[in-house]
């Protein structure tokens, strides 16, 4: 906690919570019935993208995966947008043409939800370039899972970074599973941080957890990124409470002991007990913003199901420039 | 034997079980096609069976080394299935969404399908890729949006374009369960395009092994004014636009096309030469398309059988929309076939 | 300002020039688009220039933060331009040979085509992906063999039926400097085909910047008995076509269709409207071709033009293959258009 | 040297010799205005070849890259026939569709040339899946190069290979360029053998002139193959004599001295001098190898030379079966 002032304090806990509450709600709605799609809940894994995002500047880029509802609230984006995305709406974030797969705004830096699994880190060396060629001093954070290190597009994007020395963060997201699949019978080798010696860059392994760690270790992957010092790579690990989508019993594929485990380790309650503890914030502080979010998210169901649905023109348009 | 009711991925799963039973050299690969590997042990065994669940049930009877759980490595796995067909496998590789195709075109396009060409002969490439495909839009049911733009995509035109590959789309149980047999059996590459919408349409399906060919259309519905080509869910559009034309005192003959590539001109052109028209409809977008193949075939040979332009319905050039409201537009429907055989026939829209 | 001689090699390089002077976002990415990467302090710079060099000389004046020499990997630097691309840079990418799209659809097609749309509008990604393509045939010359299967492909086919690409395939270095200037310009990701035949070919070049206009195609020779369509190459076997036929009597129209997506369906049209008679020569593979397309326009929109039916010249249903004896072959040639037009006349083979 | 038998050592010294000659022998009628196609020369690296093919059975399998006339002959493709497929004649080994970049003889376990970089590896992983299923006690050699250790397959089908325990010998040829690029620019990390960490497997950097060590690191990594312990990854640094193909000239991306230390180097001297040292073989049974080899190369020429072209008809068969 140490470094951290009163107002960050409470910025990571709003977000964390902003998450939590975003997707209850949202899984509540298509579990009772409500006519969304599905999506890939967050939950559980407030902690990582929350402590990512608190140590990058707000201009500061990320790309992200299907699981993106929590980059994106962590980097800024607008929960009533989101709503009115996930309903179709053309008041969402992308006019209601992308849904849960493909949340972006550009405008805070958050380059796209992206489901292609591993798509997105090139776009996230691709906005390294861009930041070194041009000299703004911008740093982009690159998530993914860890099914996703599995894939060419890991190799190859961290090499490139690598070798061209790119302000590049690489957090995965260890939450244990790709779909069903256990990581460790997906990934051969130790870990996925100690992939970080093939290409001479830092990795490390962190508790995904806990948001201090999370934070820390990003703080100082940023700082070497925006030194020039090229990328790292942070291997948060950490849990998804459901399933792989909404609609998927992950008790099928895991163990009740493991669930059980992450659920005492709770990202919100973790930081919660250890703010309390230390005395850096009170019950009443963090009660009031559980309060604000509960009537952001409220207002944020109420903004997507009174907007209008994009005209049938939408079909046509932004396929090409003009 | 007897003939139940099956949904066409009940269909692909027997289909599974009879060809693994008959040929140990048949395997099947992809992610999660059991799901949960290696975990045997601590009693999690199939606990997905595929991404739309057909490959349930398998690696309790084949076991894990036929029923083979791939981490995320679309071109490593769809690779690994191209050496292991060249040196005595049959792999059925489950590729979940035609979509991920972008993933592994190079060992579909590149490796698989020129294999045996560039060899001289030497080598076949016996394996299959199955990959849900298309939009499971229902028009008019209220619901937020579908998978949007990179997991709807139909993709097939792409596919048959390509030397060596073959490319089957099948429009009901029965055809889903024989085709893959065939697929399973043929010694070349095939596609097995599976439409996501389909899945769980029910028909009649014979509990014996059997196989529907590979390129060959079948007249569905006959008639003798028009021509419909449909291809997989689109046959059902046809079907049902024909029943809307037949009110017009409109009898349409409405062929299902199933097999991509290659493509069974003969029965295309002998209905044209009885109908004299054609409107071929299909899900993929429009430029280089099936639907424009087939017209320009036409177009072609039979050209002195027409009698009108013809006409082709496809989604339009756009990615795939996330909103229902969109979707619901992006896939061709009933009205857009009648409107196009009205437009073929100099027929004003109606007031 | 002067024109001059250049040849498509060169028509490229000093578009890539210009624009770079122009535009301090234009960068050029791509395997050894200079070469010899990070040792310069040992005097080495520039040592290729590009699988084809037409780069060559652009890292003197613009240096390795706009020159990007690249390793093998295909998806990831792809992927980086689109990511360059989305937040503010304009990457023209050499992808060396079309053939390695295999490596890099996913980026292509799934992200960089449908990324505006996905997102609403909120993002474009002006990217260039130059390749080389087609085969360097010469019928008649001895020579073993060529390319083969892999590195010899033509491939527009595909990209065109992709939404959110835009695809050109110049015939000559005038086009060649033209179509690359507005490539680059252009805010959407345009695929610029680079006919490995037609890297020697010479001709007059302005030397100052100009643009060629995408999407619009251009009667090359006007004539009003048959109307042939040809891209890249294709073009010139078109033109030479339309020689032979002339000594025939019959004046053939050649259009040069420059751009493969969007096509320029208007230009056709009208000759089509003019000579009622079409043939399209396209160097890809028939299925779902840009040819087939074609004609799948014609037989629609111009269905009431056509006195004859609509042929299609396509390279086979087959790889590229290697001896030279074969790939001679493949690639359409004067003779086949020839022939196709007159099947399309209904006159017999000449004894 | 030791455990290798006299009829060993040959076997070694005329298949690298085969290599040189046959390449020198295609360069110089390329050269010389010969109406053929260009081709990869894989001169200077016939060590590795050979170093990895002599610990082989002949029922193994390997799979190449573009590189690889060298692979073909150490796996006891006939010279023969592979003259004639690159004068693309009907009676080389692919009946002349297939040239250079294709060049396969699935009778010796040679399982292709493949020109597209990293192309080959993925089917090593499937080969291996096959011996392992069949048990047919098979292994697998995959070739490549230092340019494909930056391609998302080989990271792909390494994983494959270890998660599976796969009998795959994963050969790198680490000839220092790919094209013009150098190693140090492209590839980030130490080595690539050092890549092999990242997959929980042995990697082990050896010298690529010296067959016998590629030997000795290779039956190392076959034992564990064979023994269903999995694959190993060995880095050979080695070094081509010419250009990236026979009209490349590399003295305008290389170093002189780098060049000139290579030739001090060279595979084939190498072993000729520790032979005769050692006194395994002597001067006399070593040019009675060159110039037995020199005559099938001959008769290799001539073969081609004579044999038809392909009927027309080759255009449309073996798209397809049947
Ligand atoms: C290239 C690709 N392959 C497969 C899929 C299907 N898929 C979607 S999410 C997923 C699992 C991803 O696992 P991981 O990277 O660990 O992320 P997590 O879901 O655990 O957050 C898979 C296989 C896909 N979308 N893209
Ligand atoms: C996927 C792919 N990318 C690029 C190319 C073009 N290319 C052919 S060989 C080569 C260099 C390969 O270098 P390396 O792997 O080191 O092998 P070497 O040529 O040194 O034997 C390149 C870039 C290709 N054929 N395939
Ligand atoms: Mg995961
Ligand atoms: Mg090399």
């Amino acid at each position: 906690v140490g470094a951290l002032d009163t107002s960050k304090l409470l910025w990571i806990y709003e977000r964390m919570v902003t998450i939590r509450q975003f997707e209850d709600r949202f899984r509540q709605l298509v579990e009772t019935g409500r006519p969304l799609g599905s999506g890939h809940l967050y939950i559980g894994q407030e902690a990582v993208a929350v402590g990512v995002c608190a140590a990058l500047e707000p201009n500061d880029w990320i790309t992200s995966t299907h699981r993106g509802h929590g980059h994106c609230i962590a980097k800024g984006v607008d929960p009533r947008q989101m709503m009115a995305e996930l309903y179709g709406k053309v008041t969402g974030t992308n006019r209601g043409k992308g849904g849960s797969m493909h949340i972006t705004d550009y405008s805070k830096g958050m380059l796209g939800v992206n489901p292609i699994v591993g798509g997105g880190m090139p776009h996230a060396v691709g906005a390294g370039l861009t930041s070194k060629l041009k000299k703004t001093g911008q740093v982009v954070a690159a998530f993914f899972g860890d099914g996703a290190a599995n894939i060419g597009t890991f190799h190859e994007s961290i090499n490139l970074a690598a070798i061209w020395k790119l302000p590049v963060v690489f957090a995965c997201e260890n939450n244990h599973y790709a779909q069903s699949t256990p990581v460790e019978y997906s990934t051969a080798g130790n870990n996925i941080a100690g992939r970080a010696a093939s290409y001479g860059i830092p990795g490390i392994a962190i508790d995904g957890q806990d948001v201090f760690a999370v934070y820390e270790a990003t703080s100082q992957a940023v700082r070497r990124a925006r030194a020039g010092e090229g990328p790292s790579l942070i291997e948060c690990e950490t849990y998804r409470y459901y399933g792989h989508f909404i609609g998927d019993n992950p008790s099928r594929y895991r163990l009740a002991d493991e669930e059980s485990h992450y659920h005492d380790r709770d990202p919100i309650q973790l930081f919660r007990r250890r703010v309390i503890e230390e005395g850096s914030l009170n019950q009443a502080q963090l009660d009031e913003v559980d309060a604000r979010v509960a009537a952001l998210i409220e207002e944020a169901v109420e903004f997507a199901e009174s907007s209008p649905l994009p005209e049938p023109s939408e079909l046509y348009t932004h396929v090409y420039g003009e | 034997m007897a003939t139940r009711k099956l949904n066409v991925r009940q269909a692909i799963t027997e289909a599974l079980f009879q060809e693994m039973r008959r040929d140990p050299n048949v395997i099947v690969m992809g992610e999660d096609v059991a799901g949960g590997a290696g975990r045997a042990h601590l009693g999690i065994i199939d606990p997905w069976g595929g991404p739309f669940r057909s490959t349930k049930g398998l690696i309790i009877e084949f076991g894990p080394e036929r029923v083979i759980d791939t981490p995320i490595s679309e071109m490593g796995f769809v690779g690994a299935a191209v050496g292991a067909a060249m040196t005595g496998l049959r792999p059925v590789v489950d590729l979940s969404f035609i979509d991920l195709l972008g993933c592994c075109l190079d060992q579909v396009m590149n490796q698989a399908a020129k294999m045996r060409y560039m060899m001289g002969g030497q080598v076949k490439v016996p394996m299959v890729l199955r990959a849900g495909y298309g939009t499971t839009t229902i028009p008019g049911q209220k619901r937020g949006g579908g998978a949007a733009a990179q997991h709807s995509q139909t993709m097939y035109s792409m596919l048959a374009h390509v030397p060596g590959l073959k490319c089957v789309a099948p429009s009901n149980p029965y055809d889903a369960k024989g085709l893959l047999i065939s697929a399973i059996r043929d010694d070349d590459p095939v596609i097995f395009f599976e439409h996501k919408f389909l899945n769980s349409l029910s028909g009649d399906v014979p509990e014996e092994s059997y196989t529907v060919p590979i390129g060959k259309a079948e007249v569905v519905r006959p008639g003798k004014d028009l021509t419909l080509v449909g291809i997989g869910r689109m046959t059902h559009v046809c079907l049902e636009a024909a029943n809307l034309l037949a009110s017009e005192g409109l009898e349409a003959e409405v062929i299902d096309l199933k097999t991509v590539s290659p493509i069974d001109e003969e029965t295309i052109l002998n209905s044209v030469k009885k109908t004299h028209r054609l409107v071929v409809v299909d899900e993929d977008n429009p430029v280089c398309s099936v639907a424009r193949d087939v017209a320009a075939r036409v177009a072609d040979k039979g050209f002195d059988y027409l009698d009108a332009p013809v006409k082709t319905v496809n989604a339009p050039h756009t990615p795939v929309p996330f909103s229902a409201t969109l979707e619901d537009l992006y896939v061709p429907q009933p009205p857009q076939v009648i409107e196009a055989v009205h437009a073929m026939l100099g027929i004003g829209a109606r007031a």
